[in-house]
């Protein structure tokens, strides 16, 4: 029964492949396009447009969590630490160098991934080792920025006050350029050979070598872009909010929420965390404000519930229900 | 191009000189010392936990030597990283095959193919070992037969000079055996070397001709496989453990 | 002079909290040693210890030291609880460890809503006096009482902890399940009844670090769990995971190191467990007491 | 790919559900005709580390409220009448990120007319540059931090509290006219603090006393047990710890387990959240010690605007029975301040209102005292009276020990 289910699901596809090859190609871009045209209407109804700010970061940020957890299996707790690098090396950017806006949220990015390289050597761990001890590097980041003793570098625990850079519209458009840009970057990857290369590696890293595959490096580069992401969310973000202290930009909430996010609406696929982050952000604006405890009560019940019962999220149970309907239901 | 110059006619394609690999104090390799020529074919017998496929893994990469040095083609290779050693031209495959899961069986071959700059070689291999009709399916709906072909065309979509071949034959049909051990002579024939990890010495003899053997880390017979049933040595060693050849 | 007198508070101080950290840390190596699971809420567990102790006080006016023995049987059984009706279908899952790490987050944060729910956000803290003991006077240094008092609740929960482990059947089993969970099983130990246990001991020691850890970390707060939880793991990892004697002595040496960072370097004593989790693991991954094994 | 429309319809409904979700209240604000409401913004802390500050802030704030919507509302100078006055506040769980983004929700989507800082400099500092942008007048009720007073300022009144780099003033003259020459300063490093250890400081320093202790410690602190044992070991006769209440709590609570005893122990909030304190440390661990008086022990019979002080400590309590403390008279204050402002603006537009309160600067006294203003929009009419806390049969009793001005008791030194 399995084995005529999927004769019957690869066949039909592979007859189909010319005809369906520009949609093949245009995905990518549609996955992208959509969500940012989506954003550009939405700030014309809707004014508060530091809450779209948020969201389309942790649309980006959870893109991020699908390309380093989601095609090499890796799960990095510590994510935050180099969001908080991004708004800072930014935040420095604009303060000591004068950068302008923009061009500090791509330093910040740089920033970010140059983060990531400090913490390559962490993937000798694997699993749990490595989530845990990414987790104690982004608080490690945090204790060093905002020690009192580098107040003369880093301004220590009095925060950065990028007032004078402030730009509303800017911030947004970068915002929004970057949720695009990372989506089309994840559905990229997960449609190359690059990608392909990345599931080999996570399905087995010896075998992969044996395959030519220099594991450590194309690893490497899924981290980078990443970190980078999540660089350039975090220099956003402080530039959007302007005034801001080291707990705020060094938050192991950003991770929680990235990872949830992506994790609802499906690690792997390219809607799934678009989705994910653009409902649960929402649903946290409205229900979690006010009532924030409740909000964390139906999270966590959200993540149990996942966890036991659709470990592919949204994405997975939509597939699910589509090949259900497909085949009757017998496949799996 | 320097290295096809140097290497002269008769030098061995894989030269192991006092090979050691410790786990903590244990000597799993305990100073093993061999060469394989170009195009030759041999196999490597010995008890369970003689240190085969540790041999196995040390020369691809796993685990690194402790001691000694391995050189392929005149060029060392000693402590080069997995995909460095497959591209310098060795490859093997798994006592339990290890395939890429989320990839259909095509894409298991095309990474291999692409990494070794051969993607026009995919579906000949694929034809090859007999996977072509399944080539558009999951790794998880192919028999266990299958999975240990799909290995072998991991490893043959690299080209390689040399190729381990870790115990293919466990669990397999007699069928099955006799297609595989077809298909392994006709590698040697297009001047493949091959070293071939095997309990079965049925399947040996229709492979190869010469053999190492093992124990506890050493090399203790080197030779023909008529001899190597002949000497008393290989059937102390191999007594012990026939009985338990087919578990 | 003064330099050694302060040299000598940090290395005793250090001790005596070490006896307590190895204690409050003891509980998330007995899960893990489990099911090789990383109980991410393990923080929260000491938190809610310390809000068992909080209100037992407050309504009942029992003494936290005798709250350790209240909240026991609890803790055991929320631990038993959790490990019967979560872990089996997790552990059938394609990535149990990375999905474990994720399940057990979820769990830390409905125990840290419940605990907001009920006891409001703000910090909870007790009178000192709570526990009524003086200071503890030593070659001319003073030490809190409450430190003093710790060290005395971890050494006999520790061990009779320890005493199960090595000197009952009990213990044979649970040491057989720790060095191999399939092993064990096929020698006969039901191996799911014991990890059971593993969990309620595990919950229990953390629930009972709460207890005596309101007066520690000077309260209880909702969101201290997650803190707390890389603190405990640096703890165990520096120590070697499933190594109780490696998490004992990691806890004191962690105790004495944090101790010397407050005084000679209080700006940086923030930075302790998070450097020793990021160095242990580069440099020694097997931890201090442990045998080679493969976490890489 | 059939599929594709469908999830893109969910994402927008996910972002339209954010949309509405948030913007519970939209306004219609006319400018030509009086508005129907003065509608005034602010974000509260309903957890975390300034929830005992702000929450008493709030209440003060809708205290004030209420006793202007009974006169049928606040009276708007532009309009020459009384107009409702409607609160909108959010919980900002003592976040600044939250905070910034609920302060952009209450300018964009509620389209208030004032906004008002919550407590303390960390939650009010997001304000500062989206006011800016937006053209809005911000109250800052006690976000008595430095960095936003600068002389571009048009946009800022500090209502309460002066500036909190001229708090210890008071304070560093109390401790030269006693002549305390050794003297260990902790703090906690956020503006708030760190700004108060800085002056005292320069202060005593001026006076040639240099701190033997002057140490930073993270807002996080919970324990102080082995900092004071650092402390202890230079023999200081002072120790003055300035952090927020949940340091000082703390910092009070080690001091007394620790078995320490110093000749003089100050910190900043219990003279604020007394009761607070007397629950959370106890008679034993307050008595003797120092902090700084608030406006809730001065008497003031004779105001300008507003409840005298008996008035409201009287009424306040029926109205939030057990809320009573220096921080809800604060937000009282902050209506008045408010209420002032608008009686003298002529327009409700930023400029006006802020106008209106330079305006009030030297004219007002309220139930919190004078309000001065100095250019930069900086509160500067207060000064804190050192005050000390004496054992009495309810507990502890605050009194003001210096400037002998203002004294009500004289300084017990050193505590027994």
């Amino acid at each position: 029964m399995l084995l005529k289910f999927r004769d019957q699901r690869q066949n039909p596809s592979e007859d189909l492949k010319g005809q369906s090859r520009w949609r093949r190609a245009a995905s990518p871009w549609v996955a992208a396009a959509i969500p940012v045209l989506i954003f550009l209407v939405a700030v014309h109804v809707y004014s508060n447009e530091l809450l779209l700010v948020d969201m389309a970061i942790y649309i980006a940020l959870a893109q991020g969590i699908n390309i380093i957890y989601g095609f090499t299996g890796y799960l990095p707790f510590g994510y935050f630490g180099f969001f908080g690098v991004g708004a800072y090396v930014a935040g420095y950017g604009i303060i000591h160098w004068g950068l302008s806006g923009p061009v500090a949220v791509l330093v910040g990015g740089v920033g970010g991934a140059l983060a990531g390289a400090i913490l390559l050597p962490l993937f000798r761990l694997r699993g749990a080792y490595f989530a845990l001890t990414t987790l104690a590097a982004g608080e490690a980041f945090y204790a060093i920025v905002s020690n009192p003793s580098l107040t003369s570098i880093t301004n220590g625990p009095y925060g950065l006050n990028l007032a004078t850079a402030y730009s509303s519209g800017w911030s947004f458009g970068m915002a929004v350029g970057l949720a695009g840009v990372a989506i089309l970057v994840a559905a990229l990857i997960k449609r190359s050979r690059y990608g392909m290369t990345l599931k080999a590696i996570k399905d087995d890293p010896y075998s992969a070598a044996m395959a030519g595959i220099n594991v450590a490096r194309d690893r490497f580069y899924a981290w980078l872009i990443a970190a980078a992401i999540a660089g350039v969310g975090g220099a956003i973000y402080g530039w959007a909010i302007s005034v801001f202290y080291p707990q705020d930009v060094f938050d192991v909430t950003v991770s929680v929420f990235a990872i949830v996010f992506a994790l609802f609406g499906g690690i792997g696929s390219i809607w799934g965390p678009t989705i994910g982050a653009a409902l649960l952000y929402a649903i946290y604006n409205v229900v979690g404000v006010s009532n924030p405890q409740y909000f964390q009560l139906i999270y966590g019940l959200i993540i149990v519930l996942l966890v036991l019962f659709a470990p592919r999220g949204l994405a997975g149970l939509m597939a699910s229900i589509r090949e259900r309907r497909l085949f009757g239901g017998g496949a799996r | 191009m320097i290295d096809q110059g140097v290497e002269r006619v008769g030098e061995p394609l894989l030269a192991v000189q006092g090979l050691v690999t410790r786990f903590g104090k244990f000597r799993a390799l305990d100073g093993v010392s061999l060469t394989i020529g170009e195009g030759e074919s041999v196999g490597l017998v010995g008890p369970n936990g003689s240190g085969k496929t540790t041999l196995v893994n040390t020369v691809c990469g796993l685990y690194p030597a402790s001691e000694g040095s391995i050189s392929f083609a005149g060029v060392e290779i000693t402590g080069k990283r997995p995909d460095r050693v497959a591209a310098a031209g060795i490859n093997r495959t798994f006592q339990i095959p290890k395939p890429f899961f989320s990839l259909s069986v095509r894409e298991n071959v095309e990474v291999a193919a692409h990494h070794a700059r051969q993607p026009h070689r995919v579906e000949e291999v694929l034809e090859r070992t007999a996977l072509l009709a399944v080539a558009n399916h999951t790794v998880d709906t192919l028999t266990a037969a299958q999975q240990k072909r799909l290995d072998l065309a991991r490893a043959l979509a690299m080209s390689p000079r040399l190729l381990f071949i870790d115990e293919l034959a466990a669990g397999l049909s007699p069928n099955e055996l006799q297609e595989v051990a077809v298909m392994l002579r006709s590698l040697v024939d297009e001047g493949m070397a091959l070293v071939v990890v095997e309990h079965l010495m049925g399947f040996l003899e229709q492979v190869v001709h010469e053999v190492f053997v093992l124990t506890a880390g050493r090399i203790v017979f080197q030779g023909e496989l008529r001899d190597a049933l002949a000497d008393d040595t290989v059937q102390e060693v191999f007594l012990g453990r026939t009985d338990s050849a087919h578990s | 002079m003064a330099v050694l007198v302060l040299f000598e508070f940090a290395v005793f101080g250090g001790l005596l909290l070490g006896l307590y950290y190895a204690m409050f840390a003891m509980g998330l190596n007995v899960v893990f040693g489990a099911q090789r699971i990383v109980n991410l809420a393990h923080g929260d567990l000491v938190v809610l210890g310390g809000y068992a102790a909080w209100e037992l006080y407050e309504t009942w006016h029992i003494s936290p030291i005798v709250a350790v023995v209240i909240v026991l049987p609890f803790a055991i059984a929320l631990g038993f609880l959790v490990q019967h009706f979560l872990t089996p279908r997790l552990m059938r899952s394609a990535d149990p460890e990375t999905l474990s790490l994720i399940l057990f987050f979820g769990l830390s944060q409905i125990i840290e809503a419940l605990a907001t729910i009920v006891f409001g956000p703000n910090e909870r803290s007790l009178p000192t006096n709570a526990i009524p003991v003086s200071s503890l006077h030593l070659l001319g240094e003073s030490y809190p009482g409450i430190w003093w008092v710790s060290a005395l609740v971890a050494i006999p929960v520790l061990g009779v902890f320890l005493w199960l482990l090595y000197r009952t059947p009990f213990g044979l089993r649970v040491r057989a399940v720790m060095s191999s969970v399939t092993e064990a099983a096929t020698a006969g130990v039901n191996a799911s009844r014991v990890s059971g246990l593993f969990f309620g001991i595990g919950f229990g020691l953390a629930v009972v670090a709460g207890t005596v850890g309101i007066f520690i970390f000077g309260g209880v707060s909702p969101t201290a769990g997650v803190a707390l939880t890389i603190t405990a793991f640096a703890i165990i990892v520096f120590g070697s995971l499933g190594n109780p004697w490696g998490t004992i002595v990691a806890a004191i040496i962690f105790g004495v190191v944090t101790q010397l960072a407050q005084v000679y370097l209080p700006s940086w004593s923030n930075l302790v467990p998070y450097a020793l989790v990021i160095l242990t693991m580069l440099l020694r991954p097997q931890g201090l007491l442990g045998r080679r094994q493969r976490v890489a | 790919m059939r599929f594709l429309p469908a999830l893109g319809l969910t994402a927008a409904l996910g972002m339209t559900l954010a949309a509405c979700g948030s913007s519970s209240s939209s306004s219609t604000t006319s400018t030509s005709s009086a508005p129907s409401a003065i509608t005034i913004g602010t974000t509260y802390a309903g957890s975390g580390t300034y929830a005992t500050s702000s929450i008493p802030e709030l209440d003060g704030l809708k205290f004030w409220m209420t006793q202007e919507n009974k006169k049928g509302g606040v009276y708007v100078g532009a309009y020459k009448k009384r107009i409702p006055v409607k609160l909108v506040d959010y919980n900002d769980l003592s976040s600044a990120s939250t905070a910034a983004t609920l302060y952009n929700q209450l300018i964009t989507q509620d389209k208030v007319n004032i906004l008002v800082a919550d407590f303390g400099s960390v939650l009010t500092a997001p304000a500062v540059s989206l006011a800016e942008a937006h053209k809005v007048v911000l109250f800052d009720q006690t976000g008595t931090g430095i960095p936003f007073f600068t002389p571009q300022n048009k946009d800022i009144v500090l209502c309460d509290l002066p500036e909190s780099d001229i708090w210890p003033d008071v304070l560093a003259q109390f401790l030269i006219a006693k002549g305390i020459k050794k003297v260990a300063i902790v703090y906690d490093t956020n503006d708030f603090d760190e700004s108060q250890a800085v002056t005292l400081k320069s202060k005593l320093q001026a006076a040639g006393i240099t701190p033997l202790v002057y140490e930073g410690v993270p807002t996080t602190t919970s324990s102080y047990t082995t900092i004071l044992n650092s402390v202890a070991a230079k023999h200081p006769d002072a120790v003055l710890e300035f952090g927020y209440q949940p340091n000082d709590t703390a910092f009070l609570q080690n001091v007394q387990s620790s078995g320490q005893h110093f000749k003089m122990v100050f910190t900043v909030f219990p003279g604020q959240l007394l009761s607070l304190f007397q629950s959370q440390v106890g008679t034993a661990g307050l008595k003797y010690t120092y902090t700084y008086g608030t406006n809730l022990y001065i008497n003031y019979p004779k105001v300008t605007e507003g409840l005298n002080s008996a008035q409201f400590k009287s009424q306040f309590s029926a109205a939030y029975p057990g809320q009573l403390n220096a921080l809800s008279l604060a937000g009282y204050n902050t209506g008045l301040v408010i209420q002032g402002s608008l009686k003298n603006a002529k327009s409700l537009s930023q400029a006006a209102i802020r106008a209106g309160a330079q305006q009030l600067s030297g004219n007002l006294t309220t139930v919190d005292g004078k309000f001065q203003l100095n250019s930069e929009g900086a509160q500067v009419g207060e000064l804190l009276p050192v005050a000390q806390l004496f054992p009495s049969s309810s507990g502890v009793t605050l009194h003001a020990v210096y400037p002998s001005s203002q004294a009500t008791a004289k300084a017990v030194y050193p505590a027994p």
